[in-house]
This record gives structure tokens, C-alpha cells and sequence, in this order.
């Protein structure tokens, strides 16, 4: 045991668990806020919906980021959280006095029943990447909510009707969650079967020559984001009196991967700040633009995101990136020259992550068989010759 | 560059903090008017019928501030966006609260008036909703009223109609809107009383242009009973037309405004029960109808309609109820009204009929059957 | 419900759907990315041709004017978002391109929902009127959009296989790199992929709106997600494998809409049937297999 | 049986009628170095790829330390103790030097622990993680490569790239090592340093080398034995320098 106390001790760094401490931080100071009455409800409400987007935003992260595999029906598994976990609540209540008891098993049955989605999803995983396996996701998360939208046991159309959980603790329980949701994701990234899912990421094939199992890693990691994106369901199931499906729709998918996107594809931290920022920003715009002007939301956040994936990504803009960054500033105002910077790995810059969405050995473009490839009889004026019967 | 990011995520999460409390800092400052909230879907699908409350609503606040407020006291009103989802309407509530709102008219959607209406029993807000139609809404919520026909009226009331005159009935409804299967299963209990027969197709969220399948499968019947919203209902019209379909077609309030989304092939005779007749001659319709006409260039909808009446119904109420402190916290503010509107003596001749509440909220006022003329 | 007007309807509708899909094939095999906002060109065209359709009383002038009109605003629409959002980020991340084409696809619907408000607007087509054919009447817009379609899909066949711009364009799908070697203007070539794609929607808008006569912002969104499952189906890149699999799929929709009880559940079918097509044979129908060489 | 570390009987593999690699009969003994040379599109790395489980060989088998290994994935071939590196640099670019060797030790019986106790933090897990840090810290002293270890794969010169790649390989503790023209684009010096190295390895973990090499001077320096392939068939086969000097393999090299 003191071994393994003296493991803790020396394998801790502060660096890689600032961000423990800056969510714990934030989390005290919003609950000493809201004892003293300063919070208004909505910003209570606000904070669970970022927490919920923040677990949302990292467990993505696990499949995108680190296992590079693109998935658009994340929010497939949070409709099949949020609806399972939650009738599971509203049976509970009858028999568990206390609330928090019954989110706790609501999320722990929601998380698994999305889990077990998120096996079945995975594997499709296996044989497809990229657009294909972006397209199969997609359908998944579109199936679910069609079902769930018909099935009367939930509510049909009308939606599920749930006993909300008081607004003012279910930021701190959800703050809470992210914690545990941060510290496992992390813990696992930052272990041989974190890097053994950044290696399949890199190079399958070489990955496979090393003995893993790409198999296994691809289903564990589809079911554990699927886990986390269940239990997000459920936080977001209490912070609601009814759960409809329209909440779940392929747009929200694109959504939380948008988050993931710009937070930047193989970092943590970034996929925590874009959650809340993006969150953050959604609910500010909706309460400022009321009556006619909620129209021209839209367009912003549309032109805001192309700004910002152009800037971080069009090669044109390197030069310039180069020149004016703001290590460039921080050097200017303090003076003082850095030794050359090892770059830390697990954050993987944009475009040195050549995601496994290479599209090129998808691309099934006809090419004529090999008779198309015998020498062209050159015609007497020398013209472009008209293949003979080149096949489509 | 890396340590750049964790410099950043300190610096933003900090910001984060401090945006949140200015959030919620400036709820004082509206305190000189009595607040009227809402919320309802003004980007997205339903945008439309959001887009109508709301300016119905703003045409009527306006009409009260100038005649004088309630004795000197103005009203400020404002819709937060919803998108027709339950979260938004959640969100926009809380929202709506700390901005210090005392009285609404609740959501435009069912969906979202069921989360925002349980929200607001919490703090015994009394809220008045211009078109959420579901019945369980108002249901055992003291607070909750409602100034449109509740679903299940409309279904009887057309089922009674149809048995009576009609023999082959079909019927066509939206499995995901909560209206439409509301009045689809009042309609289909009556029929099932009444003993008549009749054929019904559905459609959903997902495909709701594409309509020649169900109008070839109900092509030899004398009605079709549309309890769906006029888009549809246009599209329904046009595809009877091109199929040569004669039924005659029997909608409910949701058909007000499909005479602009059908042409001149459509031959069908169009009925539907709507409270709110845009080119009545009532002068009071005339002169709301006018006005919106002025103000938005288009004609008002039904949901127009019921959004004007709401803000009167408020207004009449806290008149009758002799609210004059602007400083009323909503729960007190909601007994008043609630005893007020629920008194026998009070009623409200509105642009949607004569309308007088009983304690379940819901509205009595005498339905109109209206042919569209073509 | 007889056979043959199902098959008919189901038939013209993948005709619509193919012609979408073809603009996602060509975009994908060319410019080697998924360009979400093809759906959205769709609405564009519907707009112009709402505008357009009033010009005249006599219906062939009005529906010809109207279609010119909707090929050129489409086509404008397809190159300046090419030029504007594609052309800079050539050669980035695809998940970037990927999330610009997002972008776009929500910046189009926006402005469409602030300029002409979200109101569906009915559209008075000229009613072409409808014809009996083998014992049942089908609208003359439906057959319009079968023959015309099947020409189209037929016409941008050829013209990629036999004349020399499509030459160039099957060389830049194959090697970008090689292509620009042999002096084959990239950009051009990709300018001109994005043109005949987006001239292709115009001509799908104004069949979809024969059978659907309404126009909204939110349009082309459902339709382009099936295109795209179709172009999928076919075998992503491939121009016949496009065609195939938009026929398919609107057969797929139209019978599931006239069984009563599944009606409720076609997108499920739907998208069902493509996450089996694709278990099955990941490529598509039509894919070709390339082979990575370790 | 007990000295033969592989052996293959007329192992063959066609792609749609075309004969990629016919009729090949190998037999390596254990602790040796062999060669398997020929000209370019001869079938030798199809051969290595059939070895490794990428593709499944149409005809024959083949036998590692007596267990046959047709028809098994690649992960299950590398756990029973083949490894091998690629003629196009394959090394895990994202990650640095060290974390490529960790990946090779992942499979390895004493670092065995689950998930679940990583995930937790569990005792399990410090244990493995330090114990492989240390082994993957000594075989990167064998390369010379342990000042670098904390640099990302990508940015390291070519020779030092190449030499990971076998340092990773050899991670997996493997019994034979398959190496792909591991002297390619060396210059002379590094082609005698990696000799020196290859034959260290082969005397420290008892490990049989199996390579494939176009540099005639390190065929001739370092295999005990060599297969001569042409066209996807054997031309000779047998001792270095008899193999070498064989008209046939002569005429096939020199062509014409």
C-alpha cells in the first residue's frame, strides 16, 4: 500500500490535472454563488446544460479525437439515455424517497443501456471509416429517435414526462459527474490502452503488426463514449419536465462534434472550454435576440464557426498564423526566449492529426479495366484518340 | 504552444465565472412595468405560428399602453425563442423569471407549454396560452388557462359533424405532433360511440411534402378530416386536385390560412372550425386585422388572433381583479387573476369569439364551422 | 394502390434523389470532399424558380423560364461556395472541410429563413394535368421527371467518359497531384464539378417541386441526408452506383409510405436498409475496392 | 523440427489469377540470419505479408517453432512471436520516441492489466507502467535512441526512424524479426552500425532475423543463408556466396 501511495506521489504533475483543479474551482465558487442567492435560475440552468455538453464534448473526444473515428449519432445515445433512464426515474420515485438516489441509479441504467447501443454501433466500426462510418452513425441516431418517437410506453409524441431534479443541485451533482467522467477518460488516455487507441488512430496497420487487438479497442471505446453520452442523457432528462425527440435530432450531433472540432481533436481541455464557450454562447444569443430578431442567429453561428475552422485550418493562412500568434505576443511583452519547445503528444495539432478519414483508399471512382491501358494507335492527324470501348 | 492552452483555459474559465453572475445581475432594473413573458418557437419548423402570437401579442400590449396601461402602469412584454423544444422552453423560462417576469402567456407549442407550465406551478405563475391545445397542459394546474379550443373539443365536435352527413370518412393525421394526435383521438373515440366507420393514413415529422400515397389510398371517399395545420393541408388539397380526388375536405382550427396555400385547381369545398374568421365583419376583427396589416404587411393568423386575445384576457382580468401595486409578486398577482377570470360575471368578447373561463382553465366560446369560399 | 403507379411514383422520386445524388458523387470523387450544403442548393433552386415561375401565363414558357433561371442561380450558388469556403481549405483536414460544408449548409438555410421568412410558400406550378396510363392516372410532371431525369443522368455519363473536360475530371479524381502535372487546371476542374452538380439540384428542385408544390428554408435538408445515403448505397464516387442507388431509395420510401402501418416508420426503414446494404458490402454497389498496399 | 524456427511448404498467394508469390519453400534455422533477396516486384514482401497475417496465402503453409499459423489474424501471429517492420516507414508519427516502444510492450505477459484498473488508477496499473518504462527505456539504449525518446517520431532524421521502427519490433519480444530492407537509403557508416546492432540483438535475445535487402555488401556481410525469389518463384536458394554466384541468379539480376 505505501508503494502504492509513493506511485501516486511521484507520477502526479500538476500540468496534466490543471484542469481538475480549475472545474473544481469554478464549481466551489458557483456553489458559494448560489448559497448566497446571487445565482438567478437561469444561469443554475445554464450550468447544467454545460455540464451536460461538457461530458457530452469529452466522451466525442475518445471517439473522434482519439480513436479516430468520425461519429455523427452521439446524440442517438443520449436520446436512448435520457428516455430509458428517465422512465426508469419515474418508476423509482414511487419506491426511493430520496432524489438523488434515483439519479444515481436512473444515470447508472441509462449510461448502460446506451452502452450496449454503443456495442452495436461499434461494430460497423470495425470495417468502416470515415464518411461511410459518418453516414451509418448518423442513421443510427435518426432510427432511435424515430422509434422512440412512436412507441407510446414513452410518452409517443407527446413525450416522456419526468419529475425535473431540484435545478439548484443538479449543477453541483453534474459538476460531479464531469469530474468522474474527466478523471476516467483521462486516466485512460494516459495509460498503454490510451496509447494503444492513439496508435490505431496513427496507423491500423501498424498497430495490428504490434500484436493489439484493434478489434477490441474499437468496441471498448464506442461503448464507453456511449456510456458517458447516456448518462449525459439523463442529467439532461432532469433538468427537463418532458423528454421529446426532437432534442436528439442529427443537428445536435453535429453540434457536440462541432465542439470537439474546435476545441481541437486530440485535447481534453480544448473540447471542455468549446463545450461550455459554444453552450455558453447559444443560451446568451437566444435570451438577447427575442421577437423578430432571433432570425439572424443562425446565420451568425454559422459564420462564426466558418471563421474560425478556416482560420485554424486553411494552409494559405500559415504564413500568417506563423507571424502573429500570441506566443509571439507572450515573447514580445516578457522578454523571453523559450528553449525549443517539445511538443506534448496527446494534444495532437489540427493537421498533423491525418485523421483516419482518409478518403483515398474509400475512392471507388471507375477506372477502365486494363484494356484501357494498351498503347492508343495514334490516328493520322494526331488528334486525342477516342478510347475504343473504354469500360465505365 | 501547449502550455499556452492550459494559460487559456485559466484565463476562460474565469471569464466564464464572471459572465455568469453579470447574467444574472440586471433582473431589477424592469421594475416600473407590470412584465408580461413568453416563449415560443421564432427560428426553425414552427417558426411561423411563434412569429404570429408574438406579433398579435405586441399589437395588443401596444394598444394597451396607449389607452393608458392599467390605470398609469404600462406593460412591457417580451418572447424568448424556443424552437419548439422543452429544454428551451425551460431555459426561456428561467430566463424569462430572473428578468422578473409577474404574468405570461405561457408557449405556443403543447411540447414546451407542458415543460414551461410545470415550471411555473412551482411558483404559482399565472400563465394563459394562446395555442398550446393538449389537454394535459391545463390539467390539474390551477394556474394554467388557455384562450384556444382545448384538442378534445375539436374532435368530438367533428366526428359529430361527419357521422351525421357523411358515409365513406377518411382521415389523415401527423403521428408526431402533439395536436394532431390529440384531436385524432378524441375524434376517433366519438367515431367509435357513434359506431361509424372510416378509413385513417398517417404521416410524421420526417416526410410531411409527399402526400400521393394516402390521398390514392382514401380516393373514393365522400370527406376527408384533416386535423393538422393548413401547410399540409395545402399540400393535401393540391395532391386531391391532381389526382382528380373530389372528397370534400373537414379540417379544425390548425386549417386557418391554408386559402393562400391552395390555387385554382383545387375544386374541393374546404371547411374547417375555427373560431377566428379573418375577413369577418366584425369591427373589431376589421380593425386588428387593419392594424396587422399595416404593421407586418400580411394577414393575421388564427394564432395572431389568439395571441391579442391572451394579452387582453391578462389585462381584462388584473382590470376586474384591481391590481394597482407594480411591484406584485407573480404568485399574489396569479390568485388575483385567477379569481377574477374565474368569477361567473366575467367575460371577454375577444377576435376568437366570446370567451368566458371556468376553474380547469379551459375556454367555453361557441365554435363557427367556416367554408372557404374559391 | 396498383403496382404500376407505385412504381412510377417510387421511380420519380429516385430520379429526384439520384439527381442529388449525383452532385455528392461527382463533388466526393472529384473534390474529394462531402459537401453537406449540395441539400441546401436545392432550396436555392426552389426560391429562384418560385420567383421565376410568375414570368408567364403560357405554361412550357413559364416552366423553360424557370428552370434557365433556377440552373443559373444555382450554379452561382455552387461556385461562389466552392470558391469562397472549399477553394482555401484545399488540402486541410477533411473533418475541417467537413465542418465548413456544415457551416455553409446552416449559413444558407439562415439567410433563406431571414429573407423569405420560414412560412412554407405555396407555388402554383402550371398544372400540366395528369394522364391514364395502364389503368391508372399519373400527373404528367411525374413522367417529366422520370424521362427527364434518366436523359440527364444518361447525358452527364457520357460527357464525363467521352469528351475531354471529363477526361480531366476522372484524371484529377484519380491523382490530384498527377493531374496538375499533366496541366489539367485543378481548380477549374473542380469549379466546373461543383457547377454541373449544382446545375443537376436545380433540376431536382424543380421536380421536386412538381410532385411537392411548397418552398421553405428547411427544403433541401432531408433530402440531401437521403441523396447522400444513396450516393452511399451506389458506392460513393461512382456516377452509375448515384443513379442506382437514388432509384432504389425512392422505391424503398414510396412503398413504405403506402403500407399504413409502416408509414410511421420509413425514415427507420430507410436508414436501416442502407446500415445493412453497408455491413454487407462496406463499398457499395457499384464502389471499386482499392486495395491499401502495406 | 526442434532447430527450425520457420518453415514454409510451397506457400503461394495469386490476386485474380495473377501469381503473385508460387511454390515458396523456406526453412530457417533458429538463432539464424536469412536473407530472402531478388528483384524488384519478386513477391518478398508479399511473402513478409503473408507471414504477418495480412493476407491469406491461396496455397501451402507455414510453420513457426513447429505451430502452424495459416489462417490466424496479425495480432494473434505477433503474440505467438513474429514481428516485423515495413519497407515504408510505418512508426506511429503522433506519438514520441518512447511512447512507440511502449505500444510494442503492450501485448507483453508481465504488463498485463485491464482497462478497468487503469481507468480506477488500481495498483495494477503503476506497477506495469513503470516496469515498462524501464524495458522500453533499456531497448532504446541498445539503439543509442534514449536522449530522444521524448521527441514526436516524425521529427527524428531517417536513420534514427529506421532504427526505431526495429527497436519497436523487437518490444513485442518477438521469436523471429522480420525486417524490410532495413538498410534502405542508409549511408555506409549506418549500414555497419545497424549490422552491428542486428547481430548484438541477435546474440541478446536469441531472436531469428529474417530480412529483405537490396544492398548486396549487407546480404553478404550478415546472412548466413539466402533465398533468391524472381517473379514470385524460388531461383535459388542456400548458402550466401554459392546462392550469390549462381549463374541464374546472375542473369536475373544483371537481366538481358
Amino acid at each position: 500500500m505505501k508503494q502504492y501511495l509513493k506511485n501516486i506521489k511521484q507520477s502526479f504533475k500538476l500540468k496534466k490535472s490543471l484542469n481538475y483543479f480549475v472545474i473544481a474551482v469554478f464549481l466551489i465558487a458557483m456553489i458559494c454563488l448560489d448559497a448566497g442567492g446571487m445565482l438567478g435560475r437561469s444561469t443554475v440552468g445554464i450550468l447544467s446544460r454545460i455540464a451536460y455538453c461538457i461530458i457530452l464534448a469529452v466522451s466525442l473526444n475518445l471517439v473522434v479525437g482519439f480513436l479516430g473515428e468520425l461519429s455523427l449519432g452521439h446524440a442517438g445515445f443520449m436520446c436512448v439515455g435520457a428516455y430509458v433512464g428517465c422512465f426508469c426515474a419515474n418508476l423509482l420515485h414511487k419506491s426511493i424517497a430520496s432524489d438523488l438516489l434515483v439519479l444515481i441509479i436512473a444515470m447508472l441504467i441509462g449510461g448502460a443501456t446506451a452502452a450496449v447501443f454503443g456495442f452495436i454501433v461499434g461494430l460497423p466500426a470495425l470495417r468502416l471509416r470515415g464518411d461511410y462510418l459518418a453516414i451509418v452513425t448518423l442513421a443510427f441516431g435518426e432510427i432511435v429517435r424515430n422509434i422512440f418517437n412512436g412507441w407510446d410506453a414513452f410518452g409517443g409524441a407527446m413525450g416522456l414526462s419526468t419529475k425535473p431534479y431540484d435545478a439548484h443541485s443538479l449543477f453541483i451533482v453534474a459538476f460531479i459527474v464531469v469530474l468522474f467522467v474527466l478523471m476516467v477518460c483521462q486516466n485512460l488516455i494516459r495509460s498503454k490502452h490510451g496509447r494503444a487507441i492513439t496508435a490505431i488512430r496513427d496507423n491500423e496497420i501498424a498497430a495490428k503488426a504490434m500484436g493489439i487487438n484493434v478489434t477490441y479497442y474499437k468496441l471498448f471505446v464506442f461503448t464507453i463514449a456511449a456510456f458517458f453520452a447516456g448518462v449525459a442523457g439523463v442529467i439532461y432528462g432532469h433538468s427537463v419536465s418532458i423528454i421529446r425527440q426532437d432534442y436528439f435530432t442529427y443537428n445536435y450531433s453535429i453540434d457536440y462534434l462541432v465542439m470537439v472540432v474546435l476545441g481541437g481533436m486530440g485535447s481534453m481541455n480544448g473540447s471542455i472550454i468549446a463545450a461550455s464557450l459554444i453552450t455558453y454562447i447559444n443560451v446568451w444569443l437566444q435570451n438577447m435576440l427575442t421577437g423578430d430578431l432571433a432570425g439572424i442567429k443562425q446565420p451568425i453561428y454559422a459564420l462564426i464557426l466558418i471563421a474560425v475552422v478556416m482560420f485554424n485550418n486553411a494552409p494559405a493562412l500559415k504564413p500568417f498564423k506563423e507571424r502573429f500568434n500570441l506566443r509571439n505576443l507572450w515573447d514580445l511583452i516578457f522578454r523571453s526566449r523559450r528553449k525549443p519547445e517539445v511538443i506534448k503528444d496527446d494534444a495532437a495539432e489540427w493537421n498533423r492529426i491525418e485523421t483516419k478519414i482518409k478518403i483515398d483508399d474509400l475512392l471507388s471512382v471507375e477506372v477502365p479495366p486494363n484494356k484501357a491501358n494498351t498503347p492508343d494507335k495514334p490516328q493520322k492527324d494526331g488528334a486525342a484518340v477516342k478510347p475504343k470501348k473504354g469500360g465505365k | 504552444m501547449k502550455n499556452m492552452k492550459k494559460i487559456m483555459a485559466f484565463a476562460l474559465a474565469a471569464v466564464m465565472a464572471v459572465s455568469c453572475l453579470t447574467g444574472c445581475g440586471k433582473s431589477e432594473s424592469k421594475k416600473s412595468a407590470y412584465f408580461i413573458g413568453a416563449t415560443g418557437p421564432l427560428t426553425g419548423d414552427a417558426m411561423s405560428y411563434g412569429v404570429s402570437v408574438n406579433r398579435g401579442a405586441q399589437i395588443a400590449v401596444d394598444e394597451i399602453n396607449e389607452a393608458g396601461g392599467l390605470n398609469g402602469v404600462e406593460f412591457t412584454y417580451e418572447m424568448k425563442d424556443d424552437k419548439a423544444t422543452a429544454a428551451d422552453a425551460s431555459t426561456g423560462y428561467d430566463s424569462l423569471y430572473d428578468d422578473g417576469m409577474q404574468v405570461s402567456i405561457g408557449s405556443v407549442t403543447s411540447a414546451s407549454c407542458e415543460a414551461f407550465a410545470s415550471k411555473a406551478a412551482e411558483d404559482n405563475l399565472f400563465f394563459i396560452t394562446p395555442s398550446a391545445s393538449a389537454a394535459s397542459v391545463i390539467e390539474n394546474r390551477s394556474n394554467a388557462f388557455r384562450v384556444c379550443f382545448g384538442d378534445p373539443d375539436q374532435g368530438t365536435l367533428a366526428a359529430e359533424e361527419l357521422s351525421e352527413n357523411f358515409e365513406k370518412i377518411g382521415c389523415i393525421y401527423d403521428t408526431s405532433d402533439t395536436y394532431s394526435t390529440g384531436i385524432w383521438e378524441a375524434f376517433d373515440e366519438e367515431m367509435k360511440n357513434l359506431g361509424t366507420e372510416y378509413t385513417v393514413c398517417t404521416f410524421d415529422a420526417d416526410n410531411k411534402r409527399d402526400f400521393s400515397s394516402q390521398v390514392d389510398t382514401l380516393k373514393d371517399c365522400d370527406v376527408i378530416f384533416l386535423p393538422i395545420y393548413y401547410t399540409e393541408a395545402g399540400l393535401i388539397a393540391k395532391a386531391c386536385a391532381a389526382k382528380g380526388v373530389g372528397a370534400e375536405i373537414f379540417g379544425c382550427d390548425g386549417l386557418d390560412g391554408v386559402a393562400e396555400q391552395i390555387d385554382s385547381t383545387v375544386t374541393n369545398r374546404i371547411r374547417y372550425i375555427t373560431p377566428f374568421d379573418v375577413n369577418s365583419t366584425d369591427e373589431k376583427v376589421a380593425a386588428f386585422v387593419s392594424k396587422y396589416e399595416d404593421a407586418y404587411g400580411e394577414k393575421p393568423d388564427q394564432f395572431a388572433a389568439d395571441g391579442y386575445d391572451a394579452v387582453y384576457a391578462i389585462y381584462l382580468a388584473m382590470d376586474a381583479a384591481g391590481v394597482n401595486d407594480v411591484k406584485i409578486s407573480a404568485s399574489d398577482l396569479c390568485d388575483k387573476i385567477v379569481e377574477a377570470i374565474t368569477d361567473d360575471s366575467f367575460s371577454y368578447a375577444g377576435l376568437t369569439g366570446d370567451m368566458t373561463w371556468d376553474a380547469s382553465g379551459a375556454c367555453t366560446k361557441v365554435p363557427v364551422i367556416v367554408e372557404l369560399s374559391n | 394502390m396498383n403496382i404500376v403507379s407505385g412504381l412510377i411514383n417510387g421511380l420519380s422520386l429516385g430520379a429526384i434523389y439520384a439527381l442529388i445524388a449525383l452532385g455528392y458523387t461527382m463533388v466526393y470523387g472529384i473534390a474529394r470532399m462531402l459537401n453537406f450544403a449540395h441539400g441546401d442548393i436545392i432550396m436555392v433552386g426552389a426560391y429562384a424558380i418560385y420567383f421565376a415561375v410568375g414570368i408567364s401565363d403560357n405554361p412550357v414558357v413559364s416552366i423553360l423560364g424557370s428552370i434557365v433561371f433556377a440552373i443559373l442561380i444555382c450554379t452561382l450558388m455552387g461556385v461562389i461556395t466552392e470558391g469562397l469556403a472549399y477553394r482555401p481549405l484545399r488540402g486541410a483536414s477533411p473533418l475541417a472541410v467537413l465542418i465548413t460544408a456544415i457551416g455553409v449548409s446552416y449559413f444558407l438555410q439562415g439567410i433563406a429563413q431571414m429573407a423569405f421568412g420560414a412560412k412554407a410558400l405555396p407555388i402554383t406550378l402550371p398544372n400540366l394535368g395528369t394522364i391514364r396510363l395502364f389503368g391508372t392516372s399519373i400527373s404528367v410532371g411525374t413522367i417529366i421527371t422520370l424521362i427527364l431525369g434518366l436523359i440527364l443522368m444518361l447525358a452527364l455519363t457520357l460527357f464525363v467518359k467521352y469528351t475531354r473536360t471529363g477526361r480531366a475530371m476522372l484524371a484529377v479524381s484519380e491523382d490530384n497531384g498527377a493531374a496538375q502535372l499533366m496541366g489539367v487546371n485543378v481548380n477549374r476542374i473542380i469549379m466546373l464539378t461543383f457547377a454541373i452538380g449544382s446545375a443537376l439540384a436545380a433540376f431536382a428542385s424543380l421536380f421536386y417541386l412538381f410532385s411537392i408544390p411548397s418552398v421553405d428554408p428547411k427544403l433541401g435538408s432531408m433530402p440531401g441526408i437521403k441523396a447522400f445515403a444513396a450516393a452511399v448505397i451506389g458506392g460513393i464516387g461512382s456516377i452509375p452506383g448515384a443513379v442506382i442507388g437514388g432509384l432504389l431509395l425512392g422505391l424503398i420510401e414510396n412503398v413504405c409510405k403506402t403500407v399504413p402501418g409502416l408509414s410511421q416508420y420509413t425514415l427507420a426503414i430507410e436508414f436501416g436498409i442502407l446500415i445493412l446494404m453497408l455491413l454487407i458490402r462496406p463499398i457499395g454497389i457499384l464502389g471499386k475496392k482499392r486495395r491499401v498496399k502495406v | 523440427m526442434s532447430d527450425i524456427m520457420l518453415k514454409t511448404e510451397n506457400l503461394g498467394i495469386s490476386f485474380g489469377g495473377l501469381k503473385a508469390v508460387d511454390n515458396v519453400n523456406l526453412e530457417v534455422k533458429k538463432k539464424q540470419f536469412y536473407g530472402l533477396v531478388g528483384p524488384n516486384g519478386a513477391g518478398k514482401t508479399t511473402v513478409f505479408n503473408i507471414l504477418t497475417g495480412v493476407y491469406q496465402p491461396t496455397t501451402g503453409k507455414f510453420y513457426l517453432d513447429g505451430t502452424e499459423l495459416n489462417g490466424k489474424s496479425q495480432e494473434t501471429i505477433n503474440h505467438m512471436g513474429i514481428a516485423r517492420t515495413f519497407q515504408n516507414i510505418r512508426l506511429f508519427s503522433n506519438m514520441s520516441v518512447i511512447r512507440n516502444v511502449l505500444v510494442g510492450l503492450h501485448n507483453q505477459k508481465e504488463f498485463r492489466c485491464s482497462p478497468f484498473t487503469s481507468m480506477f488508477r488500481m495498483p495494477g496499473h503503476y506497477d506495469s507502467e513503470i516496469r515498462m518504462r524501464e524495458k522500453a527505456k533499456e531497448i532504446l539504449r541498445i539503439f543509442d535512441l534514449e536522449e530522444e525518446r521524448n521527441n514526436l517520431s516524425c521529427n527524428l532524421p531517417y536513420g534514427k526512424q529506421r532504427k526505431l521502427e526495429i527497436a519497436r519490433a523487437l518490444a513485442t519480444n518477438p521469436k523471429l524479426l522480420l525486417l524490410d530492407e532495413p538498410a534502405a537509403g542508409m549511408n555506409p557508416n549506418e549500414t555497419k552500425e545497424l549490422m552491428d546492432i542486428i547481430k548484438f540483438i541477435r546474440d541478446k535475445y536469441e531472436v531469428t532475423i529474417l530480412l529483405i535487402e537490396h544492398d548486396m555488401k549487407f546480404v553478404s556481410g550478415i546472412c548466413d543463408e539466402i533465398t533468391v525469389l524472381n517473379f514470385g518463384t524460388v531461383l535459388a536458394q542456400g548458402d550466401t556466396k554459392t546462392a550469390l554466384n549462381d549463374p541464374e541468379v546472375i542473369r536475373a539480376y544483371i537481366g538481358g
